[in-house]
């Protein structure tokens, strides 16, 4: 599936829940059966820190594609780190650079993404992109 | 005695709005306080009738602008007991406040080697003014601490205190263990050993009356957004016979006597230290938050509060699981707490979507975290206009989310 | 093309009241300037419905608040066009903002012997915290004079910078003289140097548009009172690269990173430099009265203030014994002047009887009183709301006191 | 004439005046003719300075009566100071402590005299009342 397919995909799954408390309540599901981080790579470099909570983005680049890694300390956040990997990992640099996880303010959660809430999740977006740029250059020039 | 809660709640119209569908019940007051209304048409009147820059003017609108002005700050001396107007200025917070001394003092008194005491238990604004002056002097910061329950230890204070201490700081409540500091006695030993001491007064001067003469301290520093009145104005309160020996802190209009380029020689009190243009509007407004507080029996309000503390502290503890930080004997306005398992930043954000504004996170007070070896807190904090039903909604809350958190939990063991 | 100025007056309901009796004529605007309603209703809005302590926080008031908060800073950022919002720091004055550059820059570039360049029209705000700093770290104060009409002496800047100068600190408008100092030039010339520059903005940001990178500018600094904002809240725009090797400036709460009593690690920009609780309804307030006169074109505005001063300057010179301080080229809405065997205080005080508010004294920049060799003078500075016949009656009101002046002085010869 | 009658007299002087123009006109022309004070006194110890406007004081003691002399630099201030010295010149330090210049108030420019306005009037009142104060203690040692 592509990466616009699976959001769309996310959308529908909220699309179930009428009341914000299920929402969540997925939410922490989601994060609570994320498979934690490799503890090797739960370390300063990797962490991105919120004011609120914090997250570890770890990452690899083979065969023309990242595979990312992350957890948070948040449930909530978790959730939604899990859904971000569901899109953004193991795709090729070009596809994360060309997407926007627009799918956050289609099941009313964009506010955890606004740039005023730091809790770590804008800016685990941004260091995804950082690194699908720093690889897009990588792979170009080979 | 209760007072009239309901008609409190009138002037504050914020307090009258669904949040996330639900009605906001504000359990932030630590963070900042709500305006009345009153406090927020005396700033509008003054605005749109009466304003001029102050002070060395001819015109009327500037000198009722002055006068204004001046009022406001013999609203704070009577409010503080200060023995003059001169030992009253206006800031623009707690955080500038004790910048200014830390300053100040520093430059006057404060060489290598010298001491500078802070507690366990202060917020960053009372400990980088001190850690930033020592690495500039030279100096050596000291830390009183705290014991688990949240009370100062006290009977270190001797030992901690030598020849080389210049000066000491602590909070008069403490922003996240809520604690009410015995200060006077703090004040009485420091004085002994002829070191003055500052207070914080942030998170005192919403709950008590406060009497600087009576507390005998040398400095006392705080917020107008935290006790009803506006943001971007405070207050310091210091004694004549150091603020006399301090140099100016920020250099520029009013503070100043007569400027050459050879020589400049400062205002007296207090304008030596309001530099630029002052926020007259916010002191008015911030004595208008006075007045209104002072339309009550202070002890009445203060009363109630406890009530709130008491009774929310009782219903917290019923629930399994949930730590609180700080048991002192003498504790005002303000819980800290931990569930098991439930991060603060989720539990702050479920609260609010039941309409539930508390505080979480790390409340500028890293080594209180460092003490409890935890990353965050969730703060509840309360006002004199909360009641006792939004603590019922509180624990509520915390019992449905708890459970929410409680099936999530099992899955992951 | 002339602005409709009934209609501008209308959002200033203050200019519309009676002073001794009568209408009240407001030439103090380099003072302060008035706000109109569309500022104060957004910052009572928000008081009223949304205030509540800014940055990390989970509930939706605290989040509303800093996106508000935050909103203003990017609509600062686009008034001076800054390359970012890390690049706009809010302070509560020109003031501030200038000792914050002159404490913070000081530690991190200046130590004994090295120089600083100040000119001799400036503010005491733009002298004092210079001659602080460099009284603290042993460095010299350089001054580049002005002609006596009232223009900066630019051909000395040369000669004045050495490898020793460390930073050069001008006014864009003279507070006192009016002054258009031709800036651009002035930073130019300086950075061939290597030497940056502040620029001390109170009074131009009320009259023009400014574009901090056209200029190029290292800092500038101005005051939200002073162009239709609040009192209480100003901002220091800084390049990045100065910026990010200055130490904080104040220390607390926001611009903080992780405290331990063993180190301090200090936030990003611009949070770094803004230590405490901000004036976060100050800055609503600050953006809303930028947005207002943006509602205008900027250059229709500036054009108007531009003939009011014209005009003035015209009449004023009709009258025998007044002489004008200042008369550069380029001047933006300020008038200093005496006539002939009145002090300024007497004028002013009947001027007062009048209805018509002018400023006099020393005006917070006694080198220039100096200068010219004066005790005092009176001043008339211009805003957009004034009108042409309020110049006529100003000129009537001088040549009536003037007359009654002018038996006295018969009396006593 | 006592303190207060001479305060009686200015009061009905003032009261002759519906315009605030002739009063003040008649405070320059008072302020106008007061001898001006000599240039020995006319020194820093005795410069009462406000922001506004400058005042020197200078007293003498003889005979159980303190002879003030002033000047101030503007004429409406120096009108005022006229008639301060009217009232409190040559006056026992007792009659001098134990009256107020209230004529100011009634002749409606108390505004004059209000401690924010710094035209050194208030402090002009105040130093004259020391100046009793330590005639006063002088007197009684003897
Ligand atoms: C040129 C200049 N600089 C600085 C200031 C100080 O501004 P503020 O008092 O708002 O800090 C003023 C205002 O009087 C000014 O005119
Ligand atoms: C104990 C204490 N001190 C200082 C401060 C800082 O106050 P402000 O941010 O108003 O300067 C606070 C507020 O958070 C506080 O709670």
């Amino acid at each position: 599936m592509t990466i616009d397919e699976i959001q769309q995909e996310i959308v529908e799954e909220f699309s179930g829940f009428e009341d914000w408390m299920d929402k969540y309540a997925y939410l922490i599901e989601i994060g609570n059966e994320l498979a934690p981080i490799d503890p090797k790579y739960k370390i300063e470099s990797n962490l991105i820190r919120g004011c609120q909570s914090r997250v570890w983005l770890h990452q690899e680049f083979t065969d023309g594609k990242i595979k990312f890694e992350a957890e948070s300390d948040a449930l909530i956040v978790k959730g939604l780190v899990a859904l971000l990997l569901r899109i953004y990992s193991d795709r090729t640099p070009m596809e994360i650079l060309a997407s926007e996880p627009k799918f956050i303010d289609e099941i009313g959660l964009r506010q955890h993404l606004s740039p005023t809430r730091s809790n770590g999740l804008l800016a685990m977006v941004k260091q995804m992109k950082l690194y699908a740029l720093a690889y897009e250059k990588i792979s170009a020039k080979k | 005695m209760i007072p009239d809660i309901s008609q409190i709640r009138k002037d504050f119209p914020i307090l009258d709005q669904l949040v996330n569908g639900k009605p906001l019940i504000y359990f932030d007051n630590a963070a900042t306080s709500h305006r009345p209304v009153q406090v927020i048409e005396r700033m509008n009147e003054f605005s749109l009738r009466t304003n001029g820059n102050i002070h060395r003017a001819t015109h009327t609108l500037a000198n009722k602008t002055t006068e204004a002005f001046e009022a406001s700050r013999e609203t704070v001396r009577k409010y503080l007991n200060a023995a003059e107007v001169g030992e009253v200025i206006f800031t623009h917070g707690t955080t500038e406040s004790i910048n200014l001394v830390a300053f100040s003092f520093g430059e006057a008194f404060i060489g290598a080697g010298d001491e500078v005491i802070v507690t366990e238990m202060e917020h960053h604004a009372n400990i980088v003014p001190w850690q930033m002056m020592c690495e500039r002097k030279g100096a050596i910061l000291k830390v009183l601490p705290f014991s688990n329950n949240g009370e100062l230890q006290i009977e270190l204070l001797d030992s901690l205190i030598t020849e080389k201490t210049k000066i000491l700081a602590v909070a008069h409540v403490s922003n996240t263990l809520g604690t009410v500091n015995p200060i006077a006695e703090i004040i009485a030993k420091a004085h002994l050993r002829k070191v003055p001491v500052l207070v914080d007064g942030a998170q005192s001067a919403p709950h008590f009356k406060i009497d600087v003469q009576a507390l005998d301290c040398d400095f006392y520093a705080f917020s107008g957004h935290k006790m009803y009145g506006p943001t971007g104005i405070g207050v310091l309160y210091g004694k004549r016979k150091w603020l006399d020996q301090m140099p100016p802190f920020l250099g520029g209009g009013e503070m100043i006597d007569r400027v050459t380029f050879a020589k400049t020689t400062y205002n007296q009190l207090p304008y030596k230290f309001e530099a630029g243009t002052p926020d007259y509007v916010g002191a008015i407004g911030l004595a208008a938050a006075i007045q209104y507080v002072q339309g009550y029996d202070h002890q009445i309000l203060a009363d109630y509060e406890h009530q709130l503390l008491i009774a929310a502290t009782a219903k917290l503890k019923q629930i399994e699981g949930l730590k609180i930080y700080g048991e002192a004997q003498q504790k005002a306005g303000v819980i800290c707490f931990n569930i098991d398992g439930i991060h603060p930043f989720d539990l702050g954000t479920l609260l609010d979507q039941l309409g539930i504004a508390v505080r979480t996170g790390r409340l500028c007070a890293d080594p209180v975290m460092d003490h409890y070896n935890v990353e965050n807190m969730v703060r509840v904090s309360f006002s004199f206009y909360n009641t006792m039903d939004e603590i019922e909604t509180l624990y509520k809350a915390l019992i449905r989310l708890k459970a929410m958190f409680g099936t999530m939990n099992m899955n992951s063991k």
